[in-house]
């Protein structure tokens, strides 16, 4: 059960997620060679001045990446920031495009799952449910 | 999801007709996802427009932008300051993104560059299959998940009719008859009670301009001068 | 340490890349196992109009990474090419391979080869500037790039420096081969190995950046 | 029968003195043509207890079904007037059966109808709004509780005598009765089968039917159409959907001279229907030869059906 404004993490049942898609995801995480040739392919990077938060494999890495590189223990607080990355900053069109081609939405999707095993998910506190709109 | 497909580029240029600088304006929600009008689309139709004009000696311009989805107001906010400059806009939009753009830019004329087929399913890479006809009444309950109104031809809501070929739809030999596959999903799962009772004529929901306040939301529009 | 290095550690080397690069491939068959189709579509089927059909070579075109990002295709391209072609077709290889094995290969002219050498060791010059410099390039890498670069680029630095008999030869030498070693055994396990991965996700598993028609499904 | 008449129906009449009862079929001309109605209506007087009326039948424009019943009104024949639910809303259905009503229809038949892409106009914009089930619970409702769909009153409610149509060969088969028992309990008060060749599974479907009690509840007429020649008989095997053509048919077609063939058809339906008379739950046949109104009078003398009941 998803658990909701808890403060804690449950790194043992992140760990239990990871280990579920270890082979598969690490296969692919291993293999990105940082080319950010799929950077073009997401129209959100395209539309932010191509800010790299929104390349798709920034958005991998810094996410699923982080989670099998740490061993699933990670704070809060890094959690709250990968919402933003899987969330704000991606909306799952399943569009990106990668030169070796890595599957990155199903990793996002994944990234997205575990997170919202800790009751983190696309909801914000603050919005009706959507992505704060961003000037500019 | 909803689905939609490309118009022939020829219809497109058609409407486009004397307009020369045109915006070319993508949808990253479900036009994205099912290959329809995204980034990638909205880049191959500037560049089609524009090789096929240039043949046909028109000066012609065309650019791209890709907004999160267009049917939601404050994500169309973002074009306000980039539609300027154009003559016309098109959408990669479905009908309702299309529709909120034009009405966001009402001097500008807007034309649809897809057309909406159907709310379905995405079987495969670029295969989908129509599953609902948004009727506003669902009954996907009493037939076993499967909807009579979108996958049967004539929508019967006391199936079948008399005409199934080798359990196919009399319509298209292709399609499978959406009332034996609800009968055999019922009678496998031990609720054909569900079918033998008669089901009594629908009261349709989507006869008028579907509008919907969320009751949390109530208060939010109630009218101020109250 | 010439004789180590020249003897056990190549078979070494050669068994935990071949081994490796096999127990990859059979990896990948194995999680892509699984075929989605059930069935084959029978209708619906849509056409591309006449003008469309014409404009299609001049938009795949486009969509490839040469229309894409053409600097980045062509260096990449290039200095891929080099990178198998040099240790191939050096002389000093092939003329091992014909003394130990009998086996005789084509070999490239030494002053080509040398060039080919150049090539990568500026391709790789290129991936690290771009590495630094280019700041979204720079936001996905650590100092673990830097480290792969390094090993891809040891070998072929070493080679040159032996081939011009830069330095104490010998020790050039042994060098050279046991940074050759390093990287043929790094190939299976590091992001070296998307050398593999790249015809399997391009080509067998099927998706909308296919470059042949694969049915495979990555399940994940 | 002593069963309180619900219309003043002929066909009710027939059916409820337990008479064998027969009814035709006559397809409107696609043309604002009476007197081809009334030629086609010339063969089936005297012959039939009531002369079923297509609607659009294959989706093909055709002269208004209610207008061809007013017109066999008008040479004495009692119209079975049909209404499909393709091309109507439940408005414009119960504005068309009033007006039928008043004008002296009796009878009707209620059915979903071919889906428009068979006809002529394959683009055009489909209703149903009902399905036939819901029609002929709405046309029940009309009679007997003088009372529109929505619940409001009739001021004069229409008497019809209400048929529905079912196939007893279509998949899939255990759910066909059960089909029949909805259509039924919906408020049909006689049935119209298919074209029936295939007379085993007919004789189970209407054995089952006859378990069910259903045929204490409605009259059931079997479907009867003589085959012509063996090529209509091979092209209804083929391409008719929801027809059963048993091998046997054509395998008698075949040993026959080209030139007898269509007597041979007759000779087939014949025995179907003297087979009919004597089955358990059969109230009836409904003869359907298509196109080929000139031979009833032949068809129905060979198999002594004649001559028909007249009531005052």
């Amino acid at each position: 059960m998803p658990k909701q404004d808890s403060q804690s993490v449950d790194t043992e049942q992140i760990q239990a997620l990871l280990k579920k898609n270890k082979r598969s995801m690490t296969l692919l995480l291993t293999a990105c060679a940082g080319c950010t040739l799929c950077a073009e392919s997401c129209f959100l990077f395209m539309n932010k001045g191509k800010a790299p938060e929104y390349m798709p494999s920034y958005k991998v890495l810094n996410s699923l990446g982080k989670l099998y590189r740490k061993h699933g223990k990670v704070s809060r607080a890094e959690l709250e920031k990968m919402r933003d990355l899987l969330w704000k900053n991606c909306m799952l069109c399943e569009r990106c495009y990668c030169a070796l081609g890595i599957d990155l939405p199903k990793m996002i999707a994944f990234a997205r799952r575990i997170l919202r095993s800790q009751g983190i998910d696309g909801v914000y506190p603050h919005s009706l449910g959507a992505p704060e709109e961003e000037s500019g | 999801m909803i689905i939609a497909e490309k118009k022939q580029l020829e219809e497109i240029k058609a409407m486009l007709q004397g307009y020369r600088k045109v915006l070319n304006v993508g949808c990253g929600g479900c036009t994205s996802v099912c290959l329809a009008g995204g980034l990638k689309e909205v880049e191959d139709l500037c560049t089609q427009l524009t090789i096929s004009l240039e043949g046909d000696r028109v000066v012609f311009e065309a650019e791209g932008y890709t907004v999160e989805r267009q049917c939601e107001p404050h994500f169309l906010a973002q074009l306000d300051e980039i539609v300027k400059p154009y003559d016309a806009l098109l959408s990669l939009g479905c009908g309702a993104g299309t529709q909120l753009l034009a009405e966001r830019y009402p001097d500008k004329p807007v034309f649809p560059a897809l057309n909406t087929v159907f709310i379905g399913v995405n079987r495969d890479i670029g295969w989908y299959e129509e599953r609902c006809k948004s009727c506003g009444d669902c009954v996907l309950g009493m037939t076993g998940g499967i909807c009579p109104n979108a996958l049967c031809a004539k929508g019967l809501l006391n199936g079948p009719c008399g005409g199934p070929k080798d359990d196919h739809c009399e319509v298209n030999a292709e399609v499978p008859c959406a009332w034996i596959r609800i009968y055999e999903r019922l009678k496998a799962q031990g609720r054909l009670e569900n079918i033998l009772t008669i089901c009594p004529a629908r009261e349709w929901q989507d006869q008028v301009q579907g509008t919907l306040i969320l009751q949390p939301y109530r208060d939010r529009y109630a009218k101020k001068d109250k | 340490m010439f004789e180590l290095a020249r003897g056990p550690l190549v078979w070494v080397a050669a068994t935990v890349f071949l081994v490796g690069i096999a127990l990859r491939i059979v990896e990948l068959f194995l999680l892509t196992k699984k075929r989605e189709r059930i069935q084959w579509p029978t209708h619906g089927i849509t056409t591309d109009s006449r003008a469309e059909r014409k404009l299609k070579p001049i938009l795949a075109f486009r969509h490839s990474l040469i229309g894409k990002h053409p600097v980045m295709a062509i260096v990449s391209g290039i200095f891929h090419a080099c990178l198998f072609a040099a240790p191939i077709f050096a002389m000093g290889h092939t003329l091992l391979l014909r003394q130990s094995w009998g086996i005789s290969l084509w070999s490239l002219s030494s002053p080509v080869v040398d060039i080919l050498n150049i090539i990568v060791l500026l391709g790789v010059l290129f991936m690290l500037v771009r590495r630094i410099a280019v700041p979204r390039v720079r936001a996905v890498s650590s100092v673990k790039d830097l480290l792969f670069l390094f090993i891809v680029a040891a070998p072929y630095l070493t080679g040159f420096l032996a081939y011009h008999q830069w330095f104490e030869y010998r020790a050039i030498l042994i060098l050279h081969m046991l940074a050759g070693e390093l990287m043929l055994m790094a190939i299976p396990f590091t992001r070296l190995g998307h050398m593999v991965i790249f015809f399997f996700f391009r080509g067998l598993v099927g998706s909308e950046h296919s470059i042949v028609r694969g049915s495979r499904v990555w399940s994940a | 029968m002593v069963a309180a008449m619900k219309s003043e129906s002929n066909l009710e009449k027939v059916l409820a003195r337990g008479l064998f009862a027969v009814t035709g079929e006559l397809g409107p001309p696609r043309g604002a043509d009476a007197d081809a109605v009334r030629e086609k209506a010339k063969h089936l007087k005297g012959r039939v207890d009531a002369v079923n009326v297509t609607d659009n039948q294959t989706a093909m424009v055709r002269l208004a079904s209610w207008a061809a019943s007013i017109l066999l009104l008008q040479e004495g024949l009692e119209p079975n007037y049909q209404m499909v639910c393709r091309d109507r809303n439940r408005i414009a259905m119960q504005s068309d059966i009033l007006g039928a009503a008043a004008l002296g229809v009796k009878t009707m038949l209620c059915l979903s109808g071919d889906h428009q892409a068979f006809g002529d106009h394959p683009k055009s914009k489909k209703v149903f709004d009902l399905d036939s089930i819901q029609l002929i619970g709405m046309v029940r409702k009309m009679r007997d509780e003088s009372k529109f769909l929505s619940g409001q009153d009739i001021t004069k409610a229409p008497k019809m005598f209400i048929g529905a149509v079912e196939n007893p060969f279509g998949r899939p088969y255990e759910f066909r009765v059960h089909r029949l028992a909805k259509k039924i309990a919906a408020g049909a008060d006689f049935i119209q089968t298919q074209c029936i060749y295939n007379m085993e599974r007919f004789r189970e479907w209407i054995r089952q039917a006859v378990d069910m009690g259903l045929t204490e509840k409605a009259y059931i007429l079997a479907g009867i159409t003589p085959m012509k020649s063996l090529k209509m008989a091979l092209y209804m095997k083929d391409n008719v959907p929801g027809l059963d053509v048993p091998d046997w048919v054509i395998k008698r077609l075949e040993g026959v001279d080209k030139k007898k063939q269509a007597d041979e058809g007759i000779a087939i339906a014949c025995e179907q229907i003297e087979e009919c008379k004597q089955l358990k739950g059969v109230a009836g046949i409904h003869l359907m030869p298509i196109e080929w109104e000139h031979r009833v009078p032949e068809i129905t003398e060979r198999a002594k059906l004649l001559p028909r009941p007249i009531f005052q």
